[in-house]
This record gives structure tokens, C-alpha cells and sequence, in this order.
């Protein structure tokens, strides 16, 4: 690997950064479209045409915030917590596949900053680190309500961690590959694995709100028991980091989910359109076609962005003993019962009819 | 193979036994369990041991001899139970259950033929001990003891794996063959560094199991911080399999390097000889007493693998033997003792000669059979480990041996002072059916094998 | 008619006495003893007085091993099984009057200790020997330490630990010979043959001599003895002195000396000089000794330390004598310790000064005392005369001058035993030994016995000594031979 | 399995934490300079709805959080093992397919095992 | 940098070895002069990450698999003896409230 595909890394970098941290400030802004919506209310309409420019509005307030670190808090701590949520935040994209190759006259350019063999397993290292980032902040401004709500956030999360592999194994038993990329390519056209592994894709819908602490799972932050939850003591920048690390997680989650089931940039008919530009603009193909793959991924994220909210803004939240039982009683033995039907079916299958 | 089956379904069962009250289920569960175990590893016997699983675990004669003698000790060590869980908690069946488990990895402990079986009968084994030393959860000596043992055992596992690990660099396989036949076409020319490192490694972490010095720190405490039933099972069983693990480690794939390894082991031996015979002698407590000379015990034992020829399997079997059984009479006579007069120590043994002589009587046998004593079993066991030793004309060590047998004299016979010689008004104390059955069987083998030791002698 | 009978009678009687009642113990007790002197008689009628292993058995004990159950009775160990035999009874028929606790346990030790004794006399395996020897050790350990006196725990754990540790040498000796026996066995014969390195005998004949000095005992081991006897109840002392020691003396000539001939060669001029040390330095203490049971066990430390030089001196007539001397001192020793053990019995005191003129009113106590006596003090036509003659006569071929030392034993000997005749029996009353009545029952039997077995032996010992002579003359010309073959600095 | 990723695949994941923890750290400063710096007492204690603080935020709580902690932490090595069985389950076949439900059966004993314990209700 | 380049294209076996040794070292150091439990706890288990790192590398570069197999081992075992550990802490510390190891003096060592 040379100096120059280095290069063309740290550009695809910076731009997925970018996106990424858009696609979240402008979800803070759908947010509340769209629970103005539900509620029949106007939202956001001062800041630009229709409040366009909200999130930059909210931004800005954030960074002017005083920032304020109590006395009791330890100090370090209660700044690296809300750090270490937005880094894991930020670093989980890293493996999602964009999109196809692009074929820029003799440079070619992978819309996927790197294909590991592991993504997988990458992406649940990542989530997985996501919960220290809550728990050293809830620990760090030794508060009685963010303590409680780090724990809550923590239990939570792991407990759902283990339903969400297993509804992950089935999969794995489809595709048989852990790399991302090879699964993106698995599902040409319209191969989606939600068709294989219906069961296994409601199982990780769950999981996916669950891990990020999103309605109806936010006991975390859930106000009217814990005042603010963990980042009651945050204020200005930091408690921007946490709202911020909430909304790309949720981001990156619904990438995931778009990718694992929904078949990632690839679309029914994908082929047909390639091969149709193909002739209609040889030369630009190369460049439009992922192009348009990365389009219809982004239209599915943004769908499942939007399905968040929706859930957000019409299911009650749980009680803490619902979601435990939930995520114990209920998941992991669906998910294990998920695994063997899944394996009987492949081996008789590959069996027979083969 | 059956057997390792056999032992793991057995403790699930007891739990699920355990979920559905049925209390007076338990121990007859497990005792007949234990005995079909046994069963089936002795039918095992004249069958042709062929590696299985991939070369994971062999059930050679020495493997199969060993499970039987500790499936047999734990039987032994579990009649004691009786009632003596309850008193502690109301999980019996989870005790029983673990003490099981243990016992599943002791039987891989000893049946392995790939260090990944031997790291994982390692640890299924100290796993279960960590929670077993430290079931007497408001008993602050036994919390104690768990974590000793919990941070030591962790901590040596850490530097067995290493040792497992620079040998995998080295020879490139966890298989026993494959090792041998690494070490026996490297001459300590080209033989690789990590090799070495390795073995000096997992001679560390393997001495930290079965408590050899200097890694020996933590036996006395977690011995008498752990209730004494458990105390048995750790020194009687457990240690049989730390041995056991030891020697076929050793005997199947370093001894070619022998010369490499032996001036080390010769020097803990020795060490563990003295250390745990002088620091015996100035005990108080039974109890205490008994965990240092396990100690000391280690040391004999060491000697087959320092002397290690072909005999050196029966030498650690025969002694093995010896000491398992006196160690569980010695241990049932303290429990009775300590239910009776409240604590261990050697005065609260006083006039139990006058009082109930049979009890007395077989904790004699085990004394002298623990201080080599002829016509009891240990006197052979050291027969066999110095015969080994003279052979390979390691004299002096032999020499060392035989000053610290003189001294065991000392606390040996201490009790058995106490229990005759030293007068108390002491009530007779009455004695379970269980305990009356298990000290009688153990005592007559005892004297059995010190009389005509051919019927176990030449097994492996 | 193997000899395996007459080692197992003994083991199964004291199996048989743990479930008899403490009041018929004893008389149990002395039928299976005089049970198995009868048979032992048996043995003794059928015994061809020549140097071959007689009613031998040789049974596979322990193959791996090589190690057999193989022993048998020659002219070197007729004499003393048959003084194991002859005194067990006697020694039971002595605690007669004594009403022990838990007698049942005693005797059962007392006989279980024969078997041991036994087991040692006649063992024809290395092994065996070993064996025998502890199993002869823990009993007596019980005996000493159950029924002994006041500060017996310490003193009788210390004799434990002296022979034990001893013994525990000689394993390691034994254990040496087997691997360098090229068929690796324990038998007796084959390690005669061995042909060992000078080095190798020299630190065999240490091991061993550590073992056997310590039971005999010879002058720097005999620490543990004079406590030991005086605290242990007088049964037991009989066994430890009457018999227990003659297992050192045994084990020199049948064992020490014809394994390691060189490495006696090599020492033993030291070990001799330790022995007639040893015989001036008790005979000397016993001068001074108030306790009368003390002073009779520094005179047997003494008299033994004369047996031990002339086995050092190892030519034929010290031998024989040693043999002859072996039955003697043990008859004379137990005859002692019993009239000390009446003594103690009547008075509650072995002080020699508050003693004196018991003789007036008890002449069948006077007269066997005087007896004894005499035949301690190896009078001409006792039995002590024959053996300390021979023996005198051993160690004279080796060295005069040493002879002259050792001779002296013989006058000190008459000048301490005659002096607590004295004290003890001649004199005037006082009003503590005027309550001392004559023996009666059982004890005069015992007397009328070993008088009648001192006199008898000291006028014709002939018999005696032709049935040892054949086998000793053979040993002792082997390991002469081997000796001089070693091409050794050897004197005859 | 496919083709070793060799460490050069890793190179992005290493520049895309540097550029993540750049953007925090320098998001970190710029507020610490832009912010106002107006500290009171009563804003640097601890918020507990406007009441008076009472003992200290790091008591013990509940043993049931542990509990789910150990739970998780045995479980979740447990599926572990299942990634590469998964992975190549189509070349293990039926045997790999038994032996997996096997190692899954232990796992369910287990798991009832902890229910009917009630180590997982919360009340 | 080409250079760099090929050192990270190809680690050599001796950085790793060193790499994990470093590690190992540091957790029995750590073991051996922390009074936390936990923090005892914790170089141990920094022992044994050590050791499965060296285990994947030695597998890696001899192209064999056994090697990350016990790493899987050491993996599970390494969480029961987590769950033992904590659990045992947790009953030490509602026990004394504490988990120095110096208030561990009931029985001497």
C-alpha cells in the first residue's frame, strides 16, 4: 500500500467523520421534526427556512455553554467519559461498506475505509466499548442519580450485548463470512438476508435500541426517575458529546442493520441500471453507479433513522424489570431457538436440495 | 472416556436435584454415580489406549489408575459429608455439584495427552476450588482463604499458560508426541530458548499447584481457612492430580532434556522437604500441622519426578495412595474432633485413646502410616520414591529425605501422644455410621497395601 | 515344616488377646508363649547343627521388587530365636503379679514384639529384616510409653527417634545394595557376593553400624538406654534388654560385617576402641548409681559393649562367645531386672542406701539374687564364665592391651554387682526392708527357672555352643577370606 | 476463513481513532476557552433536585447489577465459541451441527438453571 | 516511511514476543506489589491477555489454528475465574468492607 492509497484513506476518513457527525446533528434536528410531527405541533421553525439551520444554532450553544465540573466529581474521569463516548462513536464506521468500487480513470477508490476479515466483530468491540464511555461519566460526577444511571445504562447494554451475538451467529451461518464487505456482496440485488433471517433481524432491532439506549430502552436517561441520568452533571460540550454519541450510534446502528439485512447499497435491479448506464454514460459509469448504491444505503439509513424516532415518540418506556426479563427471558432463548432453526433448515436444505 | 461423561452429567443432575428439594437424594446420587464411575474407568482397563479427540485426552493405564484412586478418595471424602454441608448453608446441592466438577477436571488433569487439556483440568479444577474453600461465607478465615487461593491460583495458571505458550512457539503443537519428538530431535545445541523458558515456566506454575516451595506460601493458610471437608479434598485429591498432571507432563515429553530441568527440580524438592517439615513442627494446630506436612509430602513426591524412570508412575501412585487415604482418616478423626472440643488443636486430641479407641486406633495407623512407618502403606510409598532415588544414585538427596522422615517423627507422633499417653476427662463421642465405614475401609487399606503392596504395586 | 509357623503363632496370639478379657489376658498370654516355646523346642530338636539354612521358606512378596518373604534358621540365629522363645514366657510369667490396665493390649503388644523379634532373627531378605526390625520397635514404643513411669513420654519418644533414625540409615544402606545387585533382590546371599567399591562398604558399614550401635547400644549412642530401661515398666525392660538388644549384636554378624568387609576392615579398630570405651565408661557410671534398675542397665550397656568388641575382633572364638553371650546376658539381665522389679514392687524404692539385710528373712529371694549375681559376674561354673572367657579370648587374638582394658570389666563388674548384692540384701534391717516378704508363686517358679538355666549352662554349655560352631566357623572364615582377598591389613 | 487481513488493513481503523480522538480532544479545549467561567458553590455541588446533598453517590448498590454482570460475562464467552463454528458451519456439517447443539444444550441447563435460581428477577 | 510501511506489512516475531514478555512482566509486577485485590486481579488478568496474544501471534506465523483455539480456552476460562474472583471480592468487601489485601491477616501467609 503505498503513500497515496494512505492518502485516499485518510480523505474517505475524514469525509465518513463528517457525514457521520451531520447525519447526527441533523438527526437532533429530524428529532424533533418528527416529534412535532407525531404531535401534530410545528417544531423547530426560527433558525433558516423551516429551522434548517437549528442543529448549527444548538451547536454553537453547546460550545458557548460554561462548562462546569462539580467539586466532588473526580476531575480526569468525568472529562474522558463523554471523550470515550464520542470516540467509540466515531471510530465504529470505519468497517461499514459504503458502497462498490469507484473506477476513477486508473485509481481505484473502496468506498469502505478498510475490509477486515473481523468487521463484525469489530463493530460489537466498538458498541461494547461504547457503555465505558456512560459508565465512567455516571461514576465520575459521583452523583446518586448519573451512578444509577451508568449502572442501569451498563446492565442494560450487556444484557442485551448477548442476545444481539447470538441473533448475529444465525446470520453468520447464512453468510458464513464476518467481513462486511463479502456480506454487502452477498445480498446482490435483491438477496436481502431480512428474507433468510427474519426472526434474526427483529432480534437485532431490538438489541440495536437497546445498545443505543434509545426509547423505549432509555431508562438510562429516563427523567422522570433519574432527573438527567448520567449526564446530569454535564453541561456544554461534553453533554454534547453524549447527546452526539447517542445520535451516531444510532446512526451507525441503522448503517449496520442496513447492511447485515437490508442489503447495504445493493438494490433490486442494480445490475440492470449498471448495465444501462454502462452504455448511456461509459465513462462516468464507473464513478455513478456505486455513487447510487451509496444513495439508496443512505436512503435505507435514513429510513431507519426515522423508524427510530417514530418508535421513540409512540411506544411508553419499559420498567427496568420489563426490560431485563425482555432481554433474558425472552431474547436469548428466541435467539438460540432462532440458531438451531436456522441451522437444522441449512444442513436439511443443503441436504436435499441441493 | 465414559467416566469424564459421566462425572460432568452427574453434578448437572445434582443441581437440577438440588432446584427440586430433593435433599435426601443427593448424597446417594452421588455416591453411586462416583461408584459407576469407577466402574466404568476400571473396564476400561485391558482395553488399548489409543489417543482420542484428535490426541486431546488418552486413557492409558496411568490415567486410568489415577482417575480410580481419585474418584475413589473423593467417594471417601464425600461419605464424611454427610450433614456436614447443612451446617454451613442450605446449597448442599451446589457443593456437591462443585466438588464434581472438580472431580471432572481432575480426571482431565490426569487423562491428557495436550497441554489444552491439561490447562483446562487445571482450571476447571481450581475454578471450583476457588468457590469450594470459600463456602463459609461469614467465616472470615474461610473468605480469606478463597481469595488467597483465588489470587494464587489465578496468578500461577498466568505463568503455566506462558510456559504452555514459549513451548507452542518453540515445537509448534500442544500435542505430548509431538513435543517428545521435538525434544528428543533438538539437542540442547539447537534446542530453542523459548523451550527452556517454557519449561522453567510451567515448572513454576505447576509447583504453585501442588504447593512445592517456594511457591508453597499459600497452602498452610488456604488449607486451614477452607472448611476441613474441603481441606481434605484439596490435600488428598487434588494433590494426587497436580502430581499426576506433573509426572506425565514430564515423563512423556522432557525427558530427554532432563538434564536441563533436574538441578531446578532437585533444589524445590529439597527445599519443600525442609521447609515443610521444620515449619510443621512448630504448629498447634492439627490442622495447621497436617497442612505443612502435606507440604513436606509434596517434597517425596517430588522425588519421583527428579528420579523419573520407568517406575516413577507407580512410585507416585503407590504414595499417592498412602497418603490420600491417611490424610482422609486423619481429617475425618479432626472434623469429629472439632464438632466435639471446638477447635483443632493437638490438646483438644487428649485421652481420645480412653475415650473411643477404635477412632484413636485407625488415627495411629494414619500417623505412622504418614511417618513411613513399615506394615503401614506410607512406609512403602517411601520405599518406592527412595529406591527410585538410589537408583539414579541421588544418595545424598535420599540422605535429606530420610532426616526430614526423623523429623516428622515429631509432629507426627505428637498426636498420638495426646491421644494416649495424655490423660483428659473427655465424654465419648458418638460416630456417624458413614464415618465409622469410611475410617474402618481406609485404615484396612492402609495396612493392606503396607503388608502385601503387589496388589497395587504393579498396575501402571 | 517351614519356619513361617513359628513366626506367625505369636502375630495371630496377639490378635487373639485384643478380644480377650483383661482378667484371663495373662494366662492366655503365657499359653500361646509357652505354646510357641514348645514348637521353637520342636525346631531346636530337629535342627542339624551344620552351616546350611534349615526349615527355610521363601515366598514372592513383592516381585517388582525382587523382594522375597524368605527366612529360615542356621546356626547363627538358632541361639537367639531360642532365646526369644525361652524368655517371652519367662518375662510373661514375671508381670504376674502386676495387675496392668488394659492388660489385654499388653500382652497382645508384648507377643505381637515377638513376632517382630523373630521375623528379624531368622530373615534371610534385606527387606524382611527391616521390616521386622520396626515392627519389632513401635510395640515395644506402646509398651514403654502406655505402662512406663512419670516422664516416660519424653524419654521413650527419644528412644523412638534414636532407632528409628538408625534404622532409617540402614534402608537407605539396604535400598544401595539392592540397585547394586545385578538381579535385584534383598536376598542375604546374593549380597554377600556383591563385589562393592572400597568407598561404596565403607559408607554401607557406617549406615549400618549407626543402626546397630544404636541398639545394642555401644558407647556415644547409649544416651537413650539408661532412661529408657529405667522408665519403662519392667516387662518391657526385660524385652528391651533380654532380647531387643541382641538384635544389634545379630545384625553386626549376620549382616554389617560379611556386606561390607572392607569397610569393617576399614573401621573397625574405631569401632572396636568405642566398645571397650564404652565398657570402662558404664562400668564406671554403674559404680555410682543409687537406682539399682539404673545400675543394671549400665552393667548390660557394659557386658554388651564386651560382646560387641569381640564381634569387632571377628575371629571364631569371640563369635562363639558372642552367641553363648547373647543367651547368657539375656537370661542373667531379665533374672536382674525381675529381682529389681520385686523389689520395687515390696519397697516402692530402688535406692541402693535405703535398702539392706533383706537376705534374713527371704532365702529364696537371697539366694537366687545370688545366684544371678554370680552368674553376672561371670563366676566359673555360671554361664557368664563360658561367654566372657570366649569373648575375653576374641579380643585378645586382636589386641592385648585392648584385651587387658576389656578384662577389666569383668573385675568391675564383680566389684559394683557384688557391692549391691551388698547393699540391697546383707546389712541390717531397717525398718522398711523389714517388711519385705520372701517370693512367692509365680516369681519363685520364674527364679527356680533361670537359676537352674544359669547353673545348667555354665557346667556343660558344650551343646549350645556345638550348635552355632559350624555356621560361625564358616562366616568367619568367608569374610576372613574376603578380607584377605581384598588384600586388607588384616590380622587373624 | 478467508484470506488473513495482514496488519496493514488495520492502518485506517488507526488513522480514523486519531482523527475521532483530534475532533474530541480539540472540541475539548475550544469549549474549555470559549465558555463563560462564572463558578459558584452551589453550582459546583452536586445536583440532587435542589436538595441538600445527603452522604456520598458511591454507596453499594443492589447485588442484582453484579449479578447480571457475571451472567453476561459467562454468556457472552460463551457465544464466543459459537463465531467460528458459525463461521464455517457449512464445512462441519451435521457432526459440527450435534457437537454445537450439544455445547448450546449445556448452555440452555445452564441458563434454566440461573431462572429457576431467580437470578434474574428483579423485585 | 517505505520502510514503515514494510514493518507494518510484516511485524516481526520478536516484537510481539517482546511486546507480550513486556506485558507479562507488568502484570506480575503488578501482582506482586498491589494490595487491591482488584487491582491485583486486573495484572493477572493482564498476564494472561499476554499470553494469548503471544498464543494468536505463535499461531499466526506457524499457520496453525491450534494456537487461537486455546486462546478461545483461555478466553473462558479467564471470565469463570472473573466470575469466581469478583464474587469472591464482593463477599470479602460485604464482609469488611474492604478489598486491601492487608486486612487479609487473619491466617499469617
Amino acid at each position: 500500500m503505498e503513500l497515496a492509497q494512505i492518502g485516499i484513506k485518510a480523505g474517505l476518513v475524514v469525509i465518513i467523520f463528517a457525514i457521520s457527525l451531520v447525519m447526527a446533528m441533523y438527526s437532533t434536528y429530524a428529532e424533533r421534526k418528527v416529534a412535532a410531527f407525531l404531535q401534530d405541533r410545528v417544531g423547530p421553525n426560527r433558525a433558516g427556512k423551516w429551522g434548517i439551520l437549528q442543529p448549527l444554532a444548538d451547536g454553537g450553544k453547546m460550545f458557548m455553554k460554561e462548562e462546569i465540573i462539580p467539586t466532588r466529581a473526580s476531575g480526569l474521569l468525568f472529562i474522558v467519559g463523554p471523550a470515550l463516548a464520542i470516540m467509540t462513536a466515531c471510530i465504529g464506521s470505519a468497517v461499514i461498506p459504503w458502497g462498490q468500487k469507484i473506477v476513477a480513470g486508473n485509481t481505484i477508490i473502496d468506498l469502505q475505509v478498510t475490509d477486515i476479515n473481523v468487521g463484525i466483530l469489530y463493530i460489537f468491540g466498538v458498541v461494547s466499548l461504547g457503555v465505558y464511555g456512560i459508565m465512567i461519566g455516571g461514576w465520575a460526577s459521583n452523583n446518586k442519580y448519573s451512578l444509577l444511571g451508568a449502572i442501569r445504562a451498563a446492565s442494560q447494554n450487556i444484557s442485551y450485548e448477548i442476545s444481539m451475538g447470538l441473533s448475529i451467529i444465525a446470520l453468520l451461518m447464512v453468510t458464513g463470512t464476518l467481513s462486511l464487505k463479502e456480506i454487502a456482496e452477498q445480498q446482490h440485488s435483491w438477496h436481502w438476508n431480512v428474507l433468510y433471517q427474519p426472526l434474526g433481524f427483529l432480534l437485532f432491532l431490538v438489541c440495536a435500541f437497546a445498545e443505543t439506549n434509545r426509547s423505549p430502552f432509555d431508562l438510562p436517561e429516563c427523567e422522570t426517575e433519574l432527573v438527567g441520568g448520567y449526564h446530569t452533571e454535564y453541561s456544554s460540550m461534553k453533554l454534547g458529546f453524549y447527546l452526539f454519541a447517542e445520535y451516531i450510534n444510532m446512526f451507525i446502528s441503522s448503517a449496520v442493520m442496513a447492511t447485515l439485512y437490508f442489503g447495504g447499497y445493493n438494490y433490486p435491479g442494480m445490475s440492470w441500471m449498471a448495465g444501462h448506464m454502462a452504455v448511456w454514460m461509459p465513462h462516468a459509469a464507473p464513478v455513478i453507479v456505486p455513487l447510487i448504491g451509496t444513495a439508496v444505503l443512505f436512503a435505507k439509513i435514513v429510513l431507519f433513522i426515522f423508524f427510530f424516532m417514530w418508535v421513540r415518540w409512540t411506544i411508553p418506556r419499559f420498567r427496568y424489570d420489563q426490560l431485563m426479563d425482555l432481554g433474558w427471558k425472552i431474547l436469548i432463548p428466541l435467539a438460540i431457538t432462532n440458531i438451531v432453526l436456522t441451522g437444522a433448515w441449512i444442513t436439511v436444505h443443503d441436504k436435499f436440495f441441493k | 472416556m465414559n467416566t469424564l461423561i459421566l462425572i460432568s452429567v452427574l453434578p448437572i443432575l445434582l443441581l437440577y436435584l438440588g432446584l427440586y428439594k430433593a435433599k435426601n437424594a443427593l448424597l446417594p446420587v452421588t455416591i453411586i454415580g462416583l461408584l459407576a464411575a469407577l466402574g466404568l474407568v476400571v473396564a476400561k482397563w485391558n482395553t488399548v489406549a489409543e489417543p482420542i479427540y484428535h490426541g486431546m485426552m488418552q486413557f492409558d493405564r496411568f490415567a486410568i489408575a489415577f482417575s480410580a484412586i481419585t474418584i475413589l478418595s473423593t467417594i471417601l471424602i464425600l461419605m464424611l459429608s454427610k450433614d456436614y454441608f447443612e451446617r454451613i448453608s442450605s446449597h448442599v446441592a451446589e457443593y456437591y455439584a462443585i466438588i464434581l466438577f472438580s472431580l471432572a477436571g481432575i480426571v482431565v488433569m490426569v487423562s491428557y495427552h495436550n497441554l489444552t487439556m491439561l490447562f483446562i483440568g487445571i482450571e476447571i479444577m481450581s475454578v471450583s476450588l476457588y468457590i469450594l474453600a470459600g463456602i463459609k461465607k461469614n467465616d472470615f478465615a474461610s473468605n480469606e482463604a478463597a481469595l488467597k487461593y483465588f489470587l494464587m491460583g489465578a496468578f500461577s495458571t498466568g505463568f503455566l499458560l506462558f510456559g504452555i505458550t514459549l513451548i507452542y512457539g518453540a515445537t509448534g503443537s500442544f500435542d505430548l508426541d509431538v513435543i517428545r519428538d521435538w525434544a528428543l530431535t533438538h539437542t540442547s545445541k539447537t534446542v530453542d530458548p523459548m523451550f527452556y523458558t517454557g519449561i522453567m515456566l510451567m515448572i513454576v506454575g505447576l509447583c504453585f499447584k501442588v504447593g512445592a516451595a517456594p511457591f508453597h506460601f499459600w497452602t498452610p493458610d488456604v488449607y486451614e481457612g477452607s472448611p476441613t471437608l474441603i481441606t481434605a479434598f484439596m490435600s488428598t485429591v487434588v494433590k494426587t492430580a497436580g502430581f499426576a498432571a506433573f509426572l506425565r507432563l514430564f515423563s512423556t515429553c522432557f525427558a530427554s532434556v532432563s538434564d536441563f530441568w533436574m538441578p531446578t527440580l532437585m533444589a524445590i524438592t529439597i527445599l519443600t522437604l525442609c521447609i515443610g517439615n521444620i515449619t510443621a513442627l512448630y504448629q498447634q494446630s492439627f490442622k495447621r500441622m497436617l497442612a505443612f506436612s502435606s507440604i513436606s509430602h509434596a517434597g517425596y513426591l517430588l522425588f519421583a519426578i527428579v528420579a523419573l524412570g520407568v517406575n516413577s508412575g507407580n512410585s507416585v501412585f503407590i504414595y499417592a495412595t498412602a497418603y490420600s487415604v491417611a490424610s482422609i482418616i486423619a481429617f475425618a478423626v479432626l472434623i469429629l474432633v472439632q464438632q466435639q472440643s471446638g477447635n483443632d488443636n493437638f490438646e483438644s486430641f487428649n485421652g481420645l485413646g480412653k475415650s473411643n479407641p477404635f477412632l484413636a486406633f485407625v488415627l495411629t495407623v494414619a500417623m505412622l502410616s504418614l511417618a513411613g512407618i513399615p506394615l503401614t502403606a506410607g512406609f512403602i510409598g517411601k520405599f518406592f520414591m527412595f529406591s527410585a532415588a538410589v537408583a539414579k544414585l541421588q544418595i545424598w538427596m535420599v540422605v535429606i529425605a530420610v532426616i526430614n522422615a526423623i523429623i516428622s517423627i515429631f509432629y507426627y507422633f505428637r498426636v498420638i501422644v495426646a491421644m494416649y499417653f495424655r490423660s483428659a476427662d473427655r465424654t465419648e463421642m458418638v460416630i456417624p455410621g458413614y464415618f465409622n465405614v469410611v475410617l474402618a475401609l481406609s485404615a484396612i487399606i492402609t495396612i493392606i497395601i503396607g503388608i502385601y503392596p503387589s496388589v497395587i504395586a504393579n498396575l501402571i | 515344616m517351614t519356619v513361617s509357623i513359628l513366626l506367625f503363632l505369636p502375630l495371630l496370639a496377639a490378635l487373639i488377646l485384643v478380644f480377650v478379657k483383661n482378667e484371663q489376658a495373662k494366662y492366655a498370654a503365657l499359653f500361646f508363649a509357652v505354646a510357641e516355646l514348645a514348637l521353637s523346642v520342636y525346631y531346636l530338636v530337629n535342627f542339624v547343627p551344620d552351616a546350611s539354612v534349615q526349615f527355610a521358606i521363601d515366598a514372592s512378596w513383592i516381585p517388582q521388587f525382587g523382594i522375597y518373604f524368605s527366612a529360615g534358621i542356621d546356626g547363627i540365629n538358632i541361639i537367639p530365636v531360642m532365646l526369644t522363645t525361652l524368655l517371652v514366657p519367662i518375662i510373661i510369667l514375671t508381670t504376674f503379679k502386676h495387675d496392668q490396665p488394659r492388660a489385654n493390649a499388653f500382652y497382645a503388644l508384648m507377643l505381637f514384639m515377638q513376632t517382630g523379634l523373630l521375623v528379624v532373627f531368622t530373615a534371610l531378605d534385606g527387606f524382611l529384616f527391616y521390616v521386622g526390625w520396626e515392627a519389632a520397635l513401635i510395640p515395644i514404643y506402646f509398651i514403654c510409653a502406655l505402662w512406663g513411669g512419670e516422664n516416660r513420654i519424653k524419654v521413650t519418644l527419644k528412644f523412638f527417634i534414636y532407632t528409628f533414625a538408625g534404622s532409617l540409615f540402614m534402608l537407605v544402606a539396604l535400598i544401595y545394595l539392592y540397585t547394586q545387585n545385578p538381579n535385584k533382590t534383598f536376598d542375604i546371599h546374593e549380597l554377600y557376593g556383591l563385589t562393592l567399591s572400597l568407598k561404596a562398604q565403607g559408607w554401607l558399614f557406617l549406615a549400618f553400624f549407626l543402626a546397630f550401635a544404636i541398639k545394642m547400644p555401644i558407647f556415644p549412642f547409649h544416651t537413650w538406654q539408661p532412661d529408657t530401661y529405667t522408665e519403662a515398666p519392667s516387662g518391657g525392660t526385660m524385652m528391651l534388654s533380654g532380647i531387643m538388644l541382641k538384635m544389634g549384636i545379630y545384625g553386626a554378624i549376620r549382616w554389617m560385617i560379611p556386606i561390607a568387609p572392607q569397610g569393617f576392615n576399614k573401621f573397625y579398630p574405631y569401632a572396636i576402641t568405642l566398645a571397650v570405651i564404652g565398657i570402662v565408661y558404664a562400668s564406671i557410671i554403674a559404680f555410682r548409681q543409687k537406682d539399682g534398675k539404673r545400675l543394671v542397665a549400665y552393667s548390660s550397656i557394659a557386658h554388651v559393649g564386651l560382646i560387641a568388641a569381640a564381634i569387632f575382633a571377628w575371629n571364631v572364638n569371640g563369635n562363639q562367645g558372642a552367641m553363648i553371650q547373647m543367651l547368657n546376658h539375656g537370661i542373667n539381665v531379665v533374672g536382674l531386672f525381675f529381682v529389681w522389679d520385686i523389689i520395687s514392687r515390696k519397697m516402692n524404692t530402688r535406692d541402693l542406701n535405703q535398702l539392706g539385710g533383706i537376705a534374713k528373712n527371704s532365702p529364696w529371694f537371697a539366694v537366687s539374687f545370688l545366684i544371678i549375681t554370680l552368674g553376672t559376674v561371670a563366676l566359673p561354673l555360671t554361664n557368664g564364665f563360658i561367654g566372657e572367657f570366649l569373648l575375653l579370648n576374641g579380643v585378645y587374638y586382636y589386641n592385648v592391651r585392648l584385651a587387658i582394658v576389656a578384662g577389666t570389666t569383668i573385675i568391675l563388674g564383680g566389684v559394683y554387682m557384688l557391692r549391691m548384692y551388698k547393699n540391697v540384701m546383707q546389712g541390717p534391717t531397717n525398718d522398711l526392708t523389714i517388711t519385705f516378704t520372701d517370693i512367692t508363686g509365680s516369681e519363685r517358679v520364674v527364679m527356680v527357672i533361670i537359676c537352674a538355666l544359669i547353673i545348667i549352662i555354665g557346667i556343660y554349655p558344650q551343646p549350645i555352643l556345638h550348635l552355632s560352631e559350624a555356621a560361625v566357623t564358616e562366616l568367619t572364615a568367608t569374610v576372613n577370606a574376603k578380607m584377605s582377598l581384598l588384600g586388607s591389613n588384616f590380622k587373624p | 476463513m478467508e484470506a488473513q487481513s495482514s496488519a496493514i488493513n488495520y492502518l485506517p481503523i488507526v488513522i480514523q481513532m486519531l482523527v475521532a480522538v483530534g475532533f474530541a480532544v480539540g472540541t475539548m479545549f475550544a469549549t474549555h476557552y470559549l465558555g463563560p467561567k462564572r463558578k459558584t458553590k452551589d453550582k459546583l455541588t452536586p445536583f440532587e433536585s435542589g436538595v441538600e446533598v445527603v452522604g456520598n453517590a458511591r454507596t453499594p448498590i443492589s447485588i442484582k447489577y453484579f449479578l447480571v454482570a457475571i451472567l453476561f460475562v459467562l454468556f457472552d464467552v460463551e457465544v464466543i465459541f459459537m463465531y467460528p463454528w458459525a463461521v464455517n458451519f457449512r464445512e462441519m456439517g451435521v457432526e459440527g451441527l450435534v457437537e454445537m447443539f450439544i455445547f448450546m444444550a449445556t448452555l440452555l441447563l445452564g441458563f434454566i438453571y440461573i431462572l429457576k435460581k431467580k437470578a434474574l428477577d428483579w423485585d | 516511511m517505505e520502510s514503515f510501511f514494510n514493518t507494518v506489512r510484516v511485524v516481526p516475531l520478536n516484537h510481539y514476543i517482546m511486546l507480550s514478555c513486556i506485558l507479562f512482566s507488568i502484570g506480575v509486577i503488578g501482582v506482586l506489589i498491589r494490595r487491591n485485590a482488584i487491582v491485583i486481579f486486573m495484572s493477572v488478568e493482564l498476564m494472561l491477555n499476554a499470553v494469548n496474544l503471544l498464543l494468536a501471534v505463535f499461531s499466526v506465523y506457524r499457520g496453525d489454528a491450534s494456537g487461537q483455539v486455546f486462546v478461545f480456552f483461555i478466553m473462558a476460562l479467564a471470565a469463570a475465574e472473573v466470575a469466581i474472583g469478583l464474587a469472591i471480592i464482593v463477599m470479602i468487601y460485604r464482609n469488611t468492607s474492604s478489598i486491601d489485601t492487608n486486612v487479609l491477616n487473619k491466617l499469617k501467609w
